[in-house]
C-alpha cells in the first residue's frame, strides 16, 4: 500500500483500538511501576472513542476526519496521555488538509505536526522520559524516507525500527513529567508507559500498509 | 475490592447522580453533562472561580462549590482530569463578568486540559487567569517547587480566593490572593493504605501490614520515607519537621492549620493528631488562628492523613474568617 | 492495628484534648474533667441538653455540642457509658434553669447511668427528662421498639430538640419534639468491614473477606442477614425495606434523609447509596425534604453505611431547618 | 476466719483484683461471643480502682470502705457491668453500717443488698441469663446457712457451688438484656459473661476465708 486514503481510516482506527485493548493490562502494568495504573484505561477508551468517531464520520477531508478523531479521544479520557494523544491527532490532522490520500512524505508531515503538538502542549524535552522520545526518533526516520523517496510501507517499517530503538532508549533516562516524575531514579530500568503506546502506534500503521500490501 | 457500588465504569456518574439529588439547591449542571457543576446560587456580577480535577478525593473539588467558595468545577474520571471542554464549558455556564480564575491542583493532565480550556475561553473573549495548588512539601525539593504536587492544602486557596471574590474584588486582587495563600501552605502526607480504583479492581501500589509512608500522594504517588508504624506522636513530628522547614515557619507566626483525613482513618485519630501538631506549634512559638480537622481531600477509601499549614496575615485572616456555605462545607463568619 | 494512635489506654483523653485544643472557642471541659463537655457559649435562660455515651463514635456524641443543638456531653471509653458523676457535673455546669432533657441512645450501660444522674440531679433540684434514641429496625421486631438501639438516626433528634431549645421552648415542648422525632425516624446500617478497640488491639468481630451484614450495630452487635457482598442498589434495597415498612412510612409522606458513614466508607459510596435510597422514595411517592451525606455516627474505623429516614410535619420542619455552629456540624438557616 | 474484719479488707480486695487481671483474657473472650469484648477490660479497670480505694481508706467503718470502693468502680469503669457491680458494693455496703465484723449473717445480708441494687438498677429477672443468675443462688445458700447456724468458711463453700451451679444454668439461658440481648438464641450453648464476674468474687471470699483459717 502506497498511500492511505479516507476509505482505510475506520480500519486504521480499529487496528489503533485493537492494540490498545490488547494491551490494556500491559499498559496499566507499565503505569502502575511510576505512576497510577490508568494508562491501560484511558488508551483504550481514548481509541475506542476515536475509532467509533472515525467510522461515523461522513466527512470526505482525511484531514478533519483525523481532527475530530483526536476531539473524541480529548472528551473520552483526558488524562495526561489522553490529552496529549489527541493533541497529536488534532495537529497532524490539521497538516493533512486539502489532500485526499497520505504518502511517505504526508506521513512524514503529520508525525511530525503529532510531535510538535505534543511538545507545545506537554513541554517534555527529548530525554525526559515520555511519548516524545519515540516520536522524535520517528518523525526524523520518515524525513530520512522521505529525502530517500522511500515508498510508504518501507518507510513506515524504517520508523517502527527507529520508534522501538526509542523505546528501548527510555529504560535509561529519568522521568521529569507527569507523576513518574516523583520516583527520580527508581524508574530507571523501565521502558516508558506512554513511549510504549507511541510504539504501538506505529507499529499498527505499520502492518497496516504492510498486511494491506500483501 | 470491598465497595458499596454498582458497575465500576458507573461509579462517577452514579456519585455525581447521587450528589445532584442530594443538594438540588445548591449544584446544577450544565446541559444535561453531569460532569460539569455550576452553583445553583448564581452570582455573575463578581469574579468567577473554577476548579476540576479528578473524581475520588471527595469533597474536592466539587464539594467547595458553594456561597462564598466556588462557582463551577468540571469533574474527571477517577484519578483522571476532565476534559478541556468540560471546563470550557463551565467557565462559561457561571457566566461571571468579572472575569475567572482558575484553581486546581498541579497535575499534568489538569494543567493541560485547563490550558486548552483557558485558550479557548479566551477565543470566545472570556478572561481566565490560572493558579494551582503545589502544596505537597514531600513531591519535590524546595528549589524544584513549581513541580510539586497540589494536595488538601488547597483548601486554603479556595477558602481565600473565595472569600476575596465574593467580597466583590477584582481578578488581579483575586488571583494575588490566591498565589498569596499557595505561597503561604504547605502540606505533608502519610499513607497507611492504599486504595482501590473501581475500574481496576485491585491497589495501585502496597504498603506492608505494618508500614507507613510519609509523604506518599493522594495517588500512591510514592514519599520520602516508608518505615514500620510508628506512634501518633512520632508520626507527626516527621512530618512537620519538613513542612516547618520548608517555607520555613517561625516564631511569631500565625498560621491556620488543616489535618485532614484521607479516607479511612478515624476523626478520633485526625484529633490525635491535631493534639501534636497543636503541642510542636506552641513550642516553636507559632500561634493557631484557626483549625479544621475532617475530611478535606481524600484518596477513596485510603488510611492516613495530612497536615497543612497555612501562613496568615491580616488579608488571609479576613478571607478565612468569611463565611462558606456549602454541602460539603460550612462555615459562619468568624 | 493500623492506627495513628499512642498509647491504646491514652486513646480517649488524647482524643478530647485534640478536640479541646482545636475548637478553643466552641467546647470547654468541666473542672479539668475532658471527659466532661461543655458549649464555650452558655445559655442558661433555656431548656439545657445534655447527651453522653462511649467514644469511638465521633463526631457522636460531643460532636454535637454547640449553637442550635445540645449544651453538653459526657464521654465514656471506647463503646463504654461516661459515669453517673460525670453526668451529673455536666449537668451542673450547663446551669440551665428551664430543666434539662437528657437524650442519648438506648444502651443498657449509659441508661443506668443517666438514671442514676438523673436521680442525683433531683436530689440536687434540678429537673430532668430522659428521652433515648431506639431507631435501630434490624435490632429488634417493631412490637419490641422500646429494645431498640440508638444509631446514627439521634442525630435527627438532637437537630429538633436542639432547635426546640434554642427557640426557646419550654421542657415539655422540647421533650415532645424529642419524641415526636424519636417516633419519626427509623434507621438500617450495613457493615462491610469490624473496628478494633484500640485496648482490645484486634477486632471484635469479624466479617469474611467478601462479605457483608445488614443491620449489624455499631459495636458489632448482629444484625438481619449476613451475604456475600452484593451492589450498592441491592444493599440499598435490602436496607431500605425494612425501615419502610416499620414506620410505616407512606405515600405523601415527606422525610429527612440522612446516609451516614461508619467510618472507612468513601463519600463517593455514600453519594451512590443515596442516589438509590433517593430511587426508592420517589418511586413511593415519599417525599424528600433534606438530605444529610456524612459521617454522623461513625464505629472508628469500621467500613460501611447507615440510612436514616425521619418523617417531618410542620413542626420537625421548622426545627430541622434551624442553624447549628458546632465544630463538628454546621448549618445555615434553611 | 469466722469472720472478715476492716485490717483484711484491702487483703480481699487485692484478691478480687487479681482475680479480674487474671481472668482478662477469658472475660473478654466470653464478652466477645455475643457482646462488645470489654468486660476483661472494665472489670479489671473497676477491680483496680477498687482494690487501691480500699488501701487508701483510712475509714474505721467497713460499710464506708465498701460503698467508696464502689464509689471508685462506678467512676473508672462505667460500663454495663461496672455500673452494675458498683451499685452492689455501695447497696452491700449500706447495710454493713454500724458493725466491725462480716460473719456468716452479715454476709448474707450484703449479697441480697448486692443482688437487689442489681435488681432495681438493671431490671433483669432471674433467668434472663445475666450476673442475678448467679448472685440469686449466692443468696439463697448463704440464707440457708444462716438458718442452719454455719460458719463463714462453711457457708461460702456451699454458696461458690450454688454459684457455679447458678453459672452453668446460665448456658441454657436466652439473654434479654445488654448487648447478648441481640443475638437472640443464638447465644444458647454459652455461659453468661457478667455471670462469670460474680463466680469470681464468690470464689475469691471463699478461697480468702479459708486461705486465712490454714
Ligand atoms: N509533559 C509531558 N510531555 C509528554 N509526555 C508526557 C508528559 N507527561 C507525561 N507524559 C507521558 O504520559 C505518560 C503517562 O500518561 P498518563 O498515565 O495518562 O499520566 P497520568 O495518569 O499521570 O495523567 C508517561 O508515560 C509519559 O510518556
Ligand atoms: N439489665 C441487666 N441486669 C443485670 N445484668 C445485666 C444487665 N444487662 C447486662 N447485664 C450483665 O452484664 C454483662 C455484660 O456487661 P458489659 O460487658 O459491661 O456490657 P456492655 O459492654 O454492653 O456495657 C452481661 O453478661 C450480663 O451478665
Ligand atoms: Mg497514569
Ligand atoms: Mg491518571
Ligand atoms: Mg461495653
Ligand atoms: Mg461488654
Amino acid at each position: 500500500m502506497e498511500k492511505i486514503v479516507k476509505e482505510d481510516l475506520p480500519a486504521l482506527f480499529y487496528k489503533f483500538k485493537n492494540a490498545m485493548s490488547e494491551n490494556r493490562g500491559f499498559l496499566i502494568d507499565l503505569d502502575s511501576k511510576v505512576g497510577d495504573s490508568d494508562l491501560g484505561l484511558t488508551m483504550d477508551k481514548a481509541f475506542s472513542a476515536a475509532a467509533a468517531s472515525v467510522a461515523e464520520n461522513r466527512s470526505d477531508a482525511i484531514g478533519e476526519i483525523f481532527m475530530e478523531a483526536g476531539m473524541a479521544m480529548a472528551q473520552s479520557a483526558p488524562s495526561t496521555m489522553g490529552t496529549l494523544i489527541a493533541t497529536g491527532f488534532m495537529r497532524g490532522g490539521k497538516v493533512l488538509e486539502g489532500i485526499d490520500s497520505i504518502t511517505t512524505s504526508k506521513m512524514s508531515d503529520f508525525w511530525q505536526a503529532f510531535l510538535v503538538g505534543i511538545e507545545e502542549r506537554g513541554k517534555a524535552k527529548p530525554g525526559d522520559k515520555t511519548v516524545i522520545d519515540v516520536l522524535g526518533p520517528v518523525v526524523k526516520s520518515l524525513q530520512n524516507s522521505v529525502a530517500n523517496g522511500l515508498a510508504l510501507p518501507v518507510a513506515m517499517d524504517a520508523s517502527l525500527i527507529a520508534a522501538k530503538q526509542g523505546l528501548e532508549d527510555t529504560k535509561n533516562m529519568i522521568a521529569r513529567h507527569g507523576k513518574a516524575a516523583c520516583f527520580g531514579d527508581t524508574n530507571i530500568g523501565h521502558q516508558d508507559a506512554g513511549a510504549t503506546v507511541a510504539v504501538l502506534l506505529i507499529e499498527s500503521v505499520n502492518e497496516f500498509v504492510l498486511r494491506a500490501k500483501e | 475490592m470491598k465497595k458499596i457500588i454498582n458497575k465500576a465504569e458507573d461509579f462517577v456518574d452514579e456519585m455525581i447522580d447521587g450528589i445532584l439529588r442530594a443538594h438540588p439547591d445548591h449544584l446544577r449542571c450544565v446541559e444535561g453533562d453531569k460532569r460539569c457543576l455550576v452553583t445553583a446560587q448564581k452570582r455573575t456580577n463578581k469574579v468567577g472561580i473554577v476548579t476540576g480535577g479528578g473524581s475520588g478525593h471527595l469533597p474536592l473539588f466539587l464539594g467547595y462549590i458553594g456561597e462564598g467558595m466556588l462557582d463551577g468545577c468540571a469533574v474527571g474520571g477517577v484519578f483522571q482530569s476532565p476534559s478541556a471542554s468540560q471546563i470550557l464549558s463551565v467557565t462559561k455556564s457561571i457566566g461571571c463578568e468579572a472575569g475567572v480564575l482558575y484553581l486546581y491542583g498541579n497535575y499534568s493532565g489538569d494543567v493541560m486540559n485547563f490550558d486548552m480550556a483557558s485558550e479557548m475561553a479566551e477565543m470566545q473573549g472570556m478572561q481566565t487567569v490560572t493558579v494551582t495548588g503545589n502544596d505537597d512539601v514531600a513531591s519535590s525539593s524546595s528549589d524544584r517547587k513549581e513541580t510539586r504536587r497540589g494536595v488538601a492544602g488547597i483548601f486554603f486557596l479556595y477558602k481565600a480566593a473565595g472569600a476575596a471574590a465574593a467580597l466583590g474584588m477584582n481578578l488581579n486582587d483575586v488571583t494575588r490572593i490566591a498565589i498569596k495563600a499557595k505561597e503561604s501552605t504547605r502540606t505533608i502526607g502519610v499513607a497507611l493504605s492504599p486504595c482501590i480504583v473501581p475500574e481496576l479492581g485491585r491497589p495501585s501500589f502496597t504498603l506492608g501490614d505494618n508500614e507507613m509512608e510519609i509523604g506518599m500522594g493522594i495517588h500512591g504517588e510514592p514519599g520520602i520515607r516508608r518505615s514500620s508504624l510508628k506512634c501518633a506522636d512520632d508520626i507527626v513530628q516527621e512530618m512537620l519537621d519538613p513542612v516547618i522547614a520548608d517555607l520555613p515557619f517561625e516564631k511569631n507566626d500565625e498560621v491556620a492549620v488543616l489535618v485532614n483525613g484521607l479516607g479511612a482513618t478515624s476523626k478520633e485519630e485526625l484529633y490525635i493528631i491535631y493534639r501534636k501538631v497543636s503541642m510542636i506549634l506552641s513550642g516553636k512559638g507559632i500561634k493557631v488562628y484557626h483549625t479544621y480537622v475532617g475530611e478535606f481531600a481524600t484518596s477513596m477509601e485510603m488510611a492516613g492523613a495530612s497536615v497543612s499549614l497555612c501562613r496568615v496575615d491580616d488579608e488571609l485572616r479576613r478571607c478565612l474568617a468569611y463565611p462558606v456555605n456549602s454541602p460539603f462545607f460550612s462555615q459562619k463568619q468568624m
